[in-house]
């Protein structure tokens, strides 16, 4: 396991350093750049810019630069929010889509799981049916029409709900649902087919038979074994999710990281789109990491290497 | 001597998309306490799904169609979920056929053996733990310290047949319903859990009901025996009614089956292939294999005769208006 | 060594195959479990060899690891002269057909989104054997030899009982014809009947077409009645190989002996009056197993020799391998 | 003596004749015929087809044709009565139309006066003098207890005469007066051919890739999942956007571009049940007969692995419709004025306060699919799963 | 301010009532609000309210001054001597200087800042140079005479050089402050320093930012806020609500729905739409078929119906385009440019025949033979909107097919700046109060030329004599120069370079007891005389 875990922790750094050289390139081919303006600048604007954000280096002087950068942690300041760097859009964005995102992921696992559950041991029962909706609603109404429609009803029409921001509990109710919807059906529809298929082991039979409850039976033996895409498909989830959303933070107003995510693009921020992607890649990469290994402890017979 | 448990014409079905598959056609037979019966039988006669009706424990689309299944005075099939969870493991253990699918792959088998105990003895983890460990070393697994901590797919057929073992003598069940429970064993291993049922039985007066093929340990452990065939209890005795003096045309072709390990002759399987319980026969389900076989066989299910004390036998033969028949058999 | 003639189909040299456990998550300290420690022994084409030893000394390992499905940590599995111990799944390929395995399990090897007529066709479809109308009637026909019925191959693996289960892993294993077929347990869930009746069809069979076997089983009556050599193999050690009269007669290797007698006979009478040797003492693990021999904790006859010296499989009389420091003097009677 | 007691012929023993067996395929299709939701369901979908081929065909509108004066028509309102023959239609905007009685839309009437001082819009109707006063729509808004409006016919101020539905557009018109009608259905074809795209390159791609590499392991497998990170983490829209660069857009671009990413995370779940069921025996059995790879994984690792791969196919064609839209938004897909679901629904959704119908047709549009797609799914599952219970 | 007034006795709520608390908001994040780096007009609300240039335009649009007290024109109007107030102080109660507003411009000219607005201060003799690295800083025109008296030197007469400075580039900083954090200083609460009526208090990224007076701003006694709350609320869905919930008091600017705008024109009181100084156009590439015909230009410009646009589109109130520079803007002698210049034959109706006529003549006689003409817009609901519109009204008035293709924002600008297009879609909002801003665009020289419209590289003697009158203009006073601004505007909308469609509103609203906001039509907004009036 040890000189597992040593050797994947190579692949994830070249897997990173792929993603970083490919971001970097694939950043660059793409038309527009910084300091393309909707009135655009005077050519010795830009050419002051370029100087001062040290852009007139060839291509790959500048990758090389970059790359030092990264080395020693240092990922540059945002061409577009001036005079704040990278690491503090992360520093200031991160902590708050991670709460609300922690919470959606929460929201997930602890709702989705036991929805799974119920709608497979009620197979072809009202309860199943009632799950599959709810399933279904979740997939097919997308987050930011959920965002809109809870802000609309529950702040406008209603008035129980604040409409903006992130400071209190009742702020978390509104983007913990849009942020949760897909995933929450997603997580409750495969848990209750690999139930199914579970539940039909003999093992569980085995299980009955030593006189084992009902919730022992299925929270713990079949559970774990039904466990298994659960796992995969929460796990880059989870990465999704912390680093926030784009959509829900724009609709609701929640300074976190999210928007960088499609604004960096969209500003041709190349330090931002380097810095969030090798953030968030670093996460999934990990988090995938992650899943392989809880595939092990969750079934001793899978081997990830010879 | 207490009766234990009485099944009383049970009829279990399963109903799949090309019909009934009649599994158990109606088999009756009760169980003192402490007794040992033994159940031998054509494979897919309905051993294993008699048993699993007692405990509750048939799968899609199985069902108990009728019949009672008397369990300390209460029928078993008149009880609700919960009451049968009680009763599952505490009362009534079973030692399941296919040991590899019947444990789970993803816990030890310490874990799988700690959790009955825990379940019915109220120890303590460690308590358990220890416990587990004896009952490993009990049914022979060597080292069991270290053992305990494997998964199922780390066990050999065997062993895992005797973590299934352990399971259910932890338990410390009334009734111990045994399925084939030494298959996966050599002789010495074997021998020596008989000899742990053996003491079960006489020690905590445990009842058992042994499903097997081999009619050396039947001959071992039980007292009595059920032969089974098609669905249905084709002859009923003590183990020397059955050994010995066999009355029924099936029985007879069972012993004969035997291998001698003295010489190497060619075997004497009974010709023939056991009925379809699809679609099973209205008279006796082994006429068309048997040799005896006479119209009626075909035509009338035949009714049990008595034919000695406690030994009865489902064969048209054995009617007074048949002709005589001498069946040759028994294993002397 | 065990002497081999030209008529060799199979032979087994130094088989290792041991499995490593990780102790601990992180840590790389890894300990070995010897399931197959040094095995050799070879069959002879068209002869059945009987494997027999405790529940859990490696038979099923040793079978798997001929079968090479599990890589081989040491040692050479040697067919028809090609040595295919090392061969990777392509070169493997052609003898996929000519060995054929029938699983100790068998509802797990028992694919149960497959139908049984699927499963058993599905040999006829990897190796182009028969197709259509001649594959349904392989199918039925295979089916017949095991004892089922046509009914049978539309229905799926879990409607069966676990004798039929494991004839419908027979059926898959001869449904090509194999040369060599490796049986694990084949017959233990069956009734005496089926069994006599699928022995039956296995004699015929190797009678007819010259198949070998590798038969593992415990009912020690009937691996007398169906191998011309039996192994009996010890906590991964081959300790006694020997014709099957020979030794059932005259059991040399303390452990056989015990073996031996502790078959169960089907007669009440005869049985309550046997006289069991069953073994005592600890059963030794295959994670750290004793020094010298790997019986002797059990062995009444142990001595001091065989705690530091590990006896060599020797052959005392002609075919008759034993590996015990006392073989000579248990084979000359003048130990008893 | 009695017959009965005769020894039986041979006969008397015979066999009786089999049925034809089914294979696993066949059983599976026998076994989802048998569940009611999931024909529903498919028999759904099926319409779903033929109404998005054949829908548009038989229409009196086409997708594109817009009057801009008729934007924004509710499928259902309230009509006045200015006389025996007329009628009319005030609109959330302010605006009176004409209609008949029964809810047919005449026309789009211009006030002969904008009295703003008043809050009055003055119209001329069949020579009847009708007025528009709102002067308490201000008031309105803080109490909703207050009628906005007021419809005065020579002075004379009417009720409501009746609530009818909009007989010239079904489900309304969007704000550029177009039949939303026509464009939902019109919609479907594009938003069900990205989801067909969609499943076919999650079962094509996805599958095989995940099946692959969790069968193959080692190296292999290292790798295989080193791209899907790779393909997972290198930002979207980047590469879209030089995609968009370099083909032209159109549901080409769009196919092409789900094509790259869309199968990774089916190919992750798949590779994650791989990896669990490729331990078990039979597939080892499997092997010994000498099945190759690809036997292996299509007919023993992959039907076992059924239940979440049809999940993940359901639950990824809502996911895919929105794809669309959101590539089509940022220009990579088809382009306006043609709609797909997923850009009407995001269209709708900045007038979801006053005009949520708009909102509500594409989005029952989709809902629907996927419930069938979802009934569909599950009973595929039950079907393809011998074990089924009930 | 108010909370001066100690009235101990009463009670909190009592204390609640008189807090003046406005809460405003301002969109998104502002990239700067630092008056140099700034360039977006939501950076330079914040900027507006917590530092003052030498001008502030008033209510009316004029220039008054702020900063300074008096301002001396020199006769020949390139010295501009102005006379700072003695009691502007900084926040931190130091006097502002001549000094200061030296600095503040020459780092705006600075080349390592790299301004993005440097080019604002070009007017400045030797401006130009310094930034492009051909001349000194010393060499700049500017001088701090002494304290309070700051001297500047002109490369031209610039008649609108007052109204120029109004702008938030030529705020002044403190030279202390700047150099603790170059870049980042002006978001620091703790380093930041400003002379206006308020000053930041708290920054929250992407959240809000909170103002509070300024107590040593001279006019502190006008300031009746006690906080400004500016959030940063992007979506205008959530904006709406949140204003409608009371948690707003401002929307800031075109942060209603557009579905929403007729009924809250009726409905709501608070709701405004108020004058915005921009053009919103269709750029034709002169430079490539079939655009570069004039008649088919012509044919395009008069198929469509703006009326039906602004009231069944865009809805905020927007007025049909007829000319290029927007109405709100006057000539030396105070006329409205727009109503002077006139329609250039552009009614606000479509005019179908007239357009058919010209399709016609340029060979596509309803639009036969015409291959399907290509609209390219920046990915936006709006701009797709007005583009379907557009679409249809061809298709069906000229019978020409149109594809609408719309590209993500900086691949659409990159598009339009190579010419690689046939009509795109474009807006421009005025930097400043006077028809330059819109006019230059279309020099030869100019970045923003997006129309390809270039004698440098082809046919386009027009252009040549459009230069000529831009460049006199730069020079030219009063009348002359009012008639070479109307004769540029009238050659460029005789070749008809773009397509105005309609003039921009902001649409905002304000609660009614927010008091005496003060927004000019640049959508910069005061709030040194607002007052909170339950
Ligand atoms: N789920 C099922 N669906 C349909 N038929 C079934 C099902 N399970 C068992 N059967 C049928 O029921 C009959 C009885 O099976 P059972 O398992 O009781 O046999 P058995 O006597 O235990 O045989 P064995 O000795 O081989 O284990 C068999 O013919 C089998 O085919
Ligand atoms: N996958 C595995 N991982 C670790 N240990 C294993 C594995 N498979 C088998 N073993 C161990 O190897 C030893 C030999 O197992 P094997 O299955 O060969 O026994 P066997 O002789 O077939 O026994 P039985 O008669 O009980 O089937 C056992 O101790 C078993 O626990
Ligand atoms: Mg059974
Ligand atoms: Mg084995």
């Amino acid at each position: 396991m040890g000189k597992f875990i040593f050797k994947r922790l190579g692949q994830m750094l070249f897997t990173l350093y792929i993603v970083i050289t490919a971001t970097f390139f694939l950043m660059h081919a793409i038309p527009g750049g910084p300091f393309t303006r909707e009135k655009p600048l005077p050519p010795a604007v830009i050419a002051a810019l370029e100087a001062k954000f040290n852009m007139n280096a060839p291509l790959h002087i500048q990758y090389f630069d970059y790359m030092k950068g990264v080395f020693s942690f240092d990922f540059g300041p945002s061409f577009q929010k001036v005079g704040v760097n990278v690491i503090d859009l992360v520093e200031s964005g991160l902590p708050v889509s991670a709460r609300m995102g922690g919470t959606a992921v929460l929201v997930v696992l602890v709702i989705g799981i036991p929805l799974g559950i119920i709608s497979a041991l009620k197979q072809n029962k009202w309860e199943d049916y009632v799950v599959t909706v709810i399933a279904t609603l979740g997939v097919t109404i997308p987050s930011f029409v959920i965002a809109t429609l809870i802000i609309y009803i529950f702040s406008g029409k209603l008035g129980i709900l604040p409409s903006f921001g992130l400071t209190s509990w009742k702020h978390y109710i509104g983007p913990v649902i849009a942020l949760s919807g897909f995933s929450l059906a997603f997580v409750s529809k495969l848990t209750r087919s690999s139930m199914l298929e579970v539940l039909q082991q003999d093992y569980i039979r085995t299980a009955r038979a030593k006189g084992l409850s009902e919730f022992v039976v299925i929270g713990k033996h079949a559970l774990k074994n039904a466990l298994l895409p659960v796992v995969t498909y929460v796990g880059p989830m989870i990465a999704g999710i912390l680093t926030g959303s784009f959509v829900i933070e724009k609709i609701f107003a929640i300074p976190g990281m999210g928007k960088y995510f499609v604004e960096s693009v969209g500003n041709r921020d190349y330090t931002v789109i380097m810095g969030v992607t090798i953030f968030y890649a670093g996460f999934y990469i990990i988090m995938v990491f992650l899943v392989d290994i809880i595939y092990v402890l969750i079934d001793p017979r899978i081997k990830l290497h010879d | 001597m207490e009766k234990l448990i009485e099944l009383k014409d049970v009829k279990t079905s399963f109903f799949t998309h090309l019909g009934e598959v009649q599994a158990v056609r109606g088999v009756s037979y009760s169980l003192n306490k402490g007794e040992a019966l033994g159940i031998v039988g054509e494979s897919g006669s309905g051993k294993s799904i008699t048993s699993m009706s007692v405990m509750g424990l048939l799968q899609y689309p199985g069902t108990v169609k009728s019949g009672e299944i008397v369990f300390k005075g209460e029928d078993l099939l008149k009880k609700n979920k919960k009451e049968m969870m009680s009763i599952r493991g505490n009362e009534i253990a079973m030692i399941f056929q296919d040991p590899m699918t019947s444990l789970n792959p993803v816990y030890t088998v310490g874990d799988q053996i700690m959790e009955a105990i825990r379940k019915h003895q109220n120890l303590s983890k460690a308590e358990a733990l220890k416990k587990a460990i004896e009952m490993l070393e009990l049914v022979g697994i060597p080292d069991p310290t270290k053992r305990i901590n494997a998964y199922p797919h780390e066990f050999s057929g065997g062993m895992r047949q005797r973590v299934m073992i352990a399971i259910a003598l932890s338990c410390e069940p009334d009734l111990l319903i045994a399925d084939e429970p030494t298959t996966a064993l050599d002789v010495t291993i074997q021998a020596q859990i008989l000899d742990l049922m053996k003491e079960l039985k006489d020690k905590l007066n445990t009842s058992i009901v042994l499903i097997t093929h081999d009619l050396g340990v039947v001959a071992d452990v039980c007292s009595r025996v059920l032969v089974m065939y098609g669905g249905l209890i084709m002859e009923e005795g003590k183990v020397e009614d059955i050994f010995y003096n066999p009355k029924h045309p099936y029985t007879v072709g069972l012993l004969k089956s035997i291998p001698k390990i003295e010489h190497k002759e060619r075997l004497v399987p009974i010709d023939g292939t056991p009925p379809d319980l699809l679609h099973p026969p209205k008279g006796c389900p082994f006429a068309a294999r048997c040799e005896h076989a006479m119209n009626i066989c075909m035509e009338e299910r035949p009714e049990f005769f008595n034919c000695g004390e406690g030994h009865k036998s489902m064969c048209w033969l054995l009617h007074p208006d048949s002709p005589k028949t001498e069946l040759k058999g028994g294993v002397r | 060594m065990e002497n081999k003639n030209d008529n060799t189909l199979i032979e087994i040299k130094n088989l290792k195959k041991y499995f490593s456990k990780n102790k601990g998550f992180f840590k790389k300290k890894m300990q070995h479990l010897k399931a197959v420690d040094d095995v050799s022994f070879h069959i002879k084409k068209g002869e059945t060899f009987g494997l027999v030893g405790e529940s859990g000394c490696g038979k099923s390992t040793t079978g798997r690891t001929i079968i090479r499905l599990y890589d081989v940590t040491g040692g050479d599995i040697i067919y028809d002269g090609k040595n295919i111990s090392h061969l990777n799944e392509r070169e493997l390929e052609p003898y996929r057909r000519k060995i054929q395995m029938i699983f100790q399990d068998p509802y797990a090897s028992l694919n149960t989104r497959m139908t049984v007529g699927d499963i058993i066709g599905e040999p006829l479809d990897i190796h182009n054997l028969a197709k259509g109308e001649a594959r349904q009637k392989r199918i039925y026909e295979l089916l017949d030899t095991v004892g089922l019925s046509k009914e049978h191959a539309s229905r799926y693996p879990h409607e069966f009982s676990g004798g039929q289960r494991q004839r419908i892993g027979i059926a898959r294993a001869l449904a090509v014809e194999p040369e060599f077929i490796i049986c694990d347990e084949p017959i233990s869930a069956l009734d005496v009947s089926i069994q006599a009746q699928v022995v039956n069809m296995l004699d015929d069979l190797q009678k007819k077409l010259g198949l070998t076997y590798l038969f593992i089983a415990h009912d020690l009556s009937m691996v007398k009645h169906i191998s011309d050599r039996i192994g009996v193999l010890y906590l991964g050690k081959m300790v006694e190989i020997a014709e099957s009269d020979p030794l059932y007669d005259k059991p040399i290797h303390p452990y056989t002996r015990a073996l031996l007698s502790s078959i169960p006979i089907p007669d009440p009478e005869l049985n309550a009056k046997m006289d069991r040797e069953i073994l005592k003492g600890d059963v030794p693990s295959p994670l750290n197993p004793p020094s010298g021999c790997r019986f002797r904790t059990r062995c009444k006859y142990a001595e001091e020799i065989c705690s530091e010296k590990e006896p060599l499989l020797e052959e005392i009389a002609p075919g008759r391998f034993v590996a015990c420091h006392f073989s000579r003097q248990f084979y000359d009677g003048t130990k008893k | 003596m009695d017959k009965r007691w005769e020894k039986a012929s041979e006969e008397t023993k015979g066999e009786k004749k089999i049925r034809p067996s089914l294979t696993y395929w066949q059983d599976a299709w026998r076994r989802l015929k048998q569940n009611k939701l999931s024909m529903i369901g498919l028999v759904v979908i099926i319409l779903l087809f033929i109404i998005a081929i054949f829908g548009p065909m038989i229409s009196r509108f086409s997708y594109e044709d817009q009057d801009l004066r008729f934007g924004n028509i509710a499928p259902r309102f309230d009509i006045y009565e200015v006389d025996k023959s007329n009628y009319i239609y005030v609109h959330p905007e302010y605006k009176l139309f004409t209609v008949t009685s029964d809810g047919e839309l005449l026309e789009s009437l211009k006030p002969v006066k904008n009295d703003m001082m008043n809050s009055q819009k003055i119209y001329e109707v069949d020579g009847k003098r009708v007025v528009l006063d709102y002067k308490n729509a201000k008031l309105a808004m803080k109490n909703p207890s207050i009628q906005k409006y007021k419809i005065l016919v020579d002075n004379k101020e009417t009720e409501v005469l009746k609530r009818v539905f909009n007989k010239t557009y079904f489900f309304g018109t969007d704000s550029h007066g177009r039949d939303l009608f026509i464009r939902v259905l019109y919609g479907a074809r594009i938003s069900l051919t990205v989801a067909i795209v969609a499943t076919l390159v999650n079962f094509f791609i996805g599958i095989f890739y995940g099946g692959i590499a969790g069968y193959l392991g080692g190296r292999v497998d290292a790798v295989m999942t080193r791209i899907m990170d790779i393909i997972s983490t290198i930002p979207l829209l980047l590469y879209v956007i030089l995609l968009m660069v370099i083909i032209a857009p159109g549901l080409k671009t769009i196919i092409i571009a789900m094509g790259i990413t869309f199968w990774v995370r089916m190919a992750r779940i798949v590779r994650g049940q791989t990896l669990s069921i490729k331990q078990h025996e039979y597939v080892m059995a499997a092997k010994t007969l000498g099945a190759k790879n690809f036997r292996i994984l299509s007919r023993h690792i992959i039907p076992n692995a059924m239940g979440p791969i049809i999940v993940s196919l359901t639950m990824m064609i809502p996911n895919a419709i929105f794809t669309e839209s959101f590539l089509s938004f940022i220009g990579l897909g088809v382009s306006a004025p043609q709609a797909s679901w997923g850009t009407l629904a995001s269209d709708a959704l900045a007038g979801i306060r006053t005009y949520p119908y708009q909102l509500l047709f594409p989005a029952m549009a989709i809902s629907i699919t996927m419930l069938a797609f979802n009934f569909l799914g599950d009973g595929l599952r039950d079907a393809l799963d011998p074990r089924l219970r009930k | 301010g108010e909370k001066e007034q100690p009235k101990e006795t009463d009670t909190a709520a009592v204390e609640k009532q008189m807090e003046q608390v406005m809460t405003f908001n301002l969109g998104a994040d502002p990239k700067s609000v630092d008056p140099q780096l700034n360039s977006a007009t939501d950076g330079g609300i914040v900027v507006n309210n917590t530092f003052e240039g030498l001008m502030r335009v008033d209510a009316n649009g004029k220039a008054q001054p702020a900063g300074a007290e008096s301002v001396e024109i020199s006769d020949d109007k390139m010295t501009y001597t102005f006379h700072l107030r003695k009691d502007a102080k900084w926040s931190d109660g130091k006097p502002v200087t001549a000094a200061d507003y030296k600095y503040a411009w020459l780092r705006a000219l600075d080349p390592a800042v790299a301004s993005e607005y440097s080019f604002q201060l070009y007017y400045i003799k030797g401006g130009q140079e310094f930034f492009e690295g051909k001349g000194t800083k010393e060499d700049v025109g500017l001088e701090a005479v002494d304290d309070h008296t700051f001297k500047v030197t002109l490369k031209a007469p610039t008649a609108y050089f007052l109204n120029l400075i109004t702008f938030y580039t030529f705020m002044p900083v403190r030279e202390d402050a700047v150099v603790q954090k170059p870049e980042g200083w002006a978001k620091d609460p703790s380093i930041t320093l400003s002379n206006g009526p308020f000053k930041i208090s708290e920054y929250h990224m992407n959240d809000k930012v909170i103002l509070v007076p300024n107590e040593h701003y001279w006019n502190k006694d006008s300031v009746k806020l006690d906080k400004i709350v500016l959030t940063m609320i992007v979506d205008s869905g959530t904006a709406l609500t949140a204003y409608d919930n009371n948690e707003i008091d401002v929307l800031g600017s075109n942060q209603v729905p557009v579905q929403e705008i007729p009924k809250r024109q009726v409905e709501d009181p608070t709701f405004h739409i108020v004058p915005f100084l921009g053009t919103y156009y269709y750029i034709f590439n002169v430079n490539k078929a079939p655009t570069n015909d004039i008649n088919v230009r012509k044919a395009l410009t008069l198929a469509i119906d703006r009326e039906e646009i602004v009231t069944e589109v865009t809805k905020a109130g927007q007025q049909p385009a007829t000319g290029f520079v927007p109405t709100g803007l006057v000539d030396s002698k105070g006329n409205d440019f727009r109503a002077t210049a006139g329609d250039y034959g552009i009614s606000t109706t479509a005019d179908v025949e007239k357009a058919k006529e010209y399709l016609a003549k340029a060979g596509y006689p309803n639009g036969e033979g015409m291959a399907p003409v290509e609209l390219i817009y920046n990915t936006n609901e709006g701009h797709k909107a007005i583009a379907e519109a557009i679409q249809e009204m061809w298709k069906k008035n000229l019978g020409i097919e149109v594809n609408l293709v719309n590209q993500e924002w900086a691949v659409f600008q990159d598009t339009r700046h190579v010419g690689n297009f046939e009509v795109a879609r474009a807006g421009w909002i005025g930097d400043y109060n006077d028809p330059m801003t819109f006019l230059d665009l279309w020099t030869s020289y100019s970045g923003n030329n997006d129309a390809q419209w270039n004698y440098t590289k082809g046919d386009f003697p027009e252009n040549k004599k459009f230069d000529a009158l831009i460049e006199n203009s730069k020079v030219a006073q009063g009348e002359a120069r009012d008639k070479d601004l109307y004769g540029a505007e009238k050659i460029m909308m005789d070749e008809l370079i773009t397509m105005p469609i309609y003039y921009y509103t902001g649409v905002i609203m304000v609660k009614d007891k927010v008091k005496n906001w003060e927004r000019d039509i640049l959508g910069t907004w005061y709030f040194g005389n607002v007052e909170i009036i339950e």
